[in-house]
């Protein structure tokens, strides 16, 4: 399952549709904004998605893990919009008969997610200023 | 032909619009869309580097040859999760 | 924080204590009764803990933990007692500012539960048959 | 000495007791609460050499001192989680 939302991520949501009986260990990563990065506070994230790209890449995403792990169940939800403090950005459920497979899915997706989903993060900082994130950008993006 | 890229977040403000609009010989590749795109918006040079182009939702390459009838996006290194 | 209950896992409640603005990454791994092993049909676990040991041991696990990576919180929770198909006999909540904290935690934490805390499951079978599981003893327990 | 081992789970099952007294030596070892173990409850060998000791709370090791005063546990191999 996955999901492209700017509702908040009920991962306790998540977590249920993911303990099923076929399964023997649920591995849940949430994905949060952190207040403090390089000693610079932030007051919310907002993330902005190419959706339609985005829906598709997740959705390819979802059906190489299951191509390449025995998942019982495999949930993607990224929120897009404003994300204050310690609310969920993203959040991913796999469940797995034994637990290697659920903890390498769930990592392997995150990272994956962070490097091909077409969503991008805008800082918003305690001192007023916004920043765009792309990593390897050669400058400042924006002011 | 003429190709319109949209572009989203940095790019989007670099730019200070949400597409750019460029002409290109027929035949060109998505690095002769990089080209054309940095004359056309040369504010753009800061993500140009380490940006790839979509099309219909799909990653191109480099060489693949632009599709003038698909939809065209500048995707900037990207930063969810 | 460390529990050892006979009541229900509230994994929603860990996840919630976890969610913390000092971090960006929760990793919640949830253990579950499987309902099939090598094909035989499990109807439900149950847990026995030799209590004052487990929890000093799940509490120096906690503190193996917080040493070892920077954690925001890092929570361990053991039930005891019946656990009936897809509830959870285990829930471990570690977040973190980076993810390969939380997720090398949790990993850590239950791989290490799983060889020290003397906590021991019961396989109750759908064929009316009981065994108590022990890995590496050299035969059945008990009948 | 006279020490009462604490037994869990399938060592519990297979003495059909909670608990088992045996009679040590002053000085006498885990090794040999171990060997004095198997012989007040033969049952118990099944599980015998894959489990180990704890005093109060604590795992021991083979060559360390039984401590009659402790609150001592077989600790067959676990399986929680």
């Amino acid at each position: 399952m996955i999901q492209l939302t700017d509702q908040p991520i009920d991962a306790a949501a998540l977590l249920a549709a993911a303990q099923q009986p076929a399964a023997g260990a649920v591995v849940l990563f949430v994905g949060i904004t952190r207040e403090f990065t390089a000693g610079r506070q932030t007051t919310q994230l907002s993330y902005e998605a190419y959706a339609a790209m985005a829906e598709r890449e997740m959705a390819r995403l979802e059906a190489a893990a299951r191509e390449r792990w025995p998942l019982v169940e495999c949930c993607l939800v990224h929120r897009t919009g404003d994300v204050p403090l310690a609310e969920a950005s993203v959040a991913i459920a796999a469940s797995s008969p034994h637990r290697a497979d659920a903890f390498e899915a769930a990592r392997w997706l995150i990272d994956t997610l962070k490097q091909t989903v077409p969503i991008w993060k805008r800082e918003h900082y305690a001192d007023g200023a916004t920043e765009w994130v792309h990593p390897g950008e050669t400058q400042q993006a924006a002011p | 032909m003429r190709v319109t890229v949209r572009l989203f977040a940095g790019a989007k403000a670099l730019a200070q619009a949400g597409a750019v609009e460029v002409q290109l010989p027929a035949g060109a590749t998505y690095a002769d869309l990089a080209a054309a795109l940095a004359k056309a918006s040369p504010s753009l040079q800061p993500l140009a580097a380490a940006s790839r182009f979509a099309a219909d939702t799909e990653y191109r390459q480099p060489a693949d040859a632009v599709d003038a009838a698909a939809q065209i996006a500048l995707i900037p290194p990207v930063s969810g999760g």
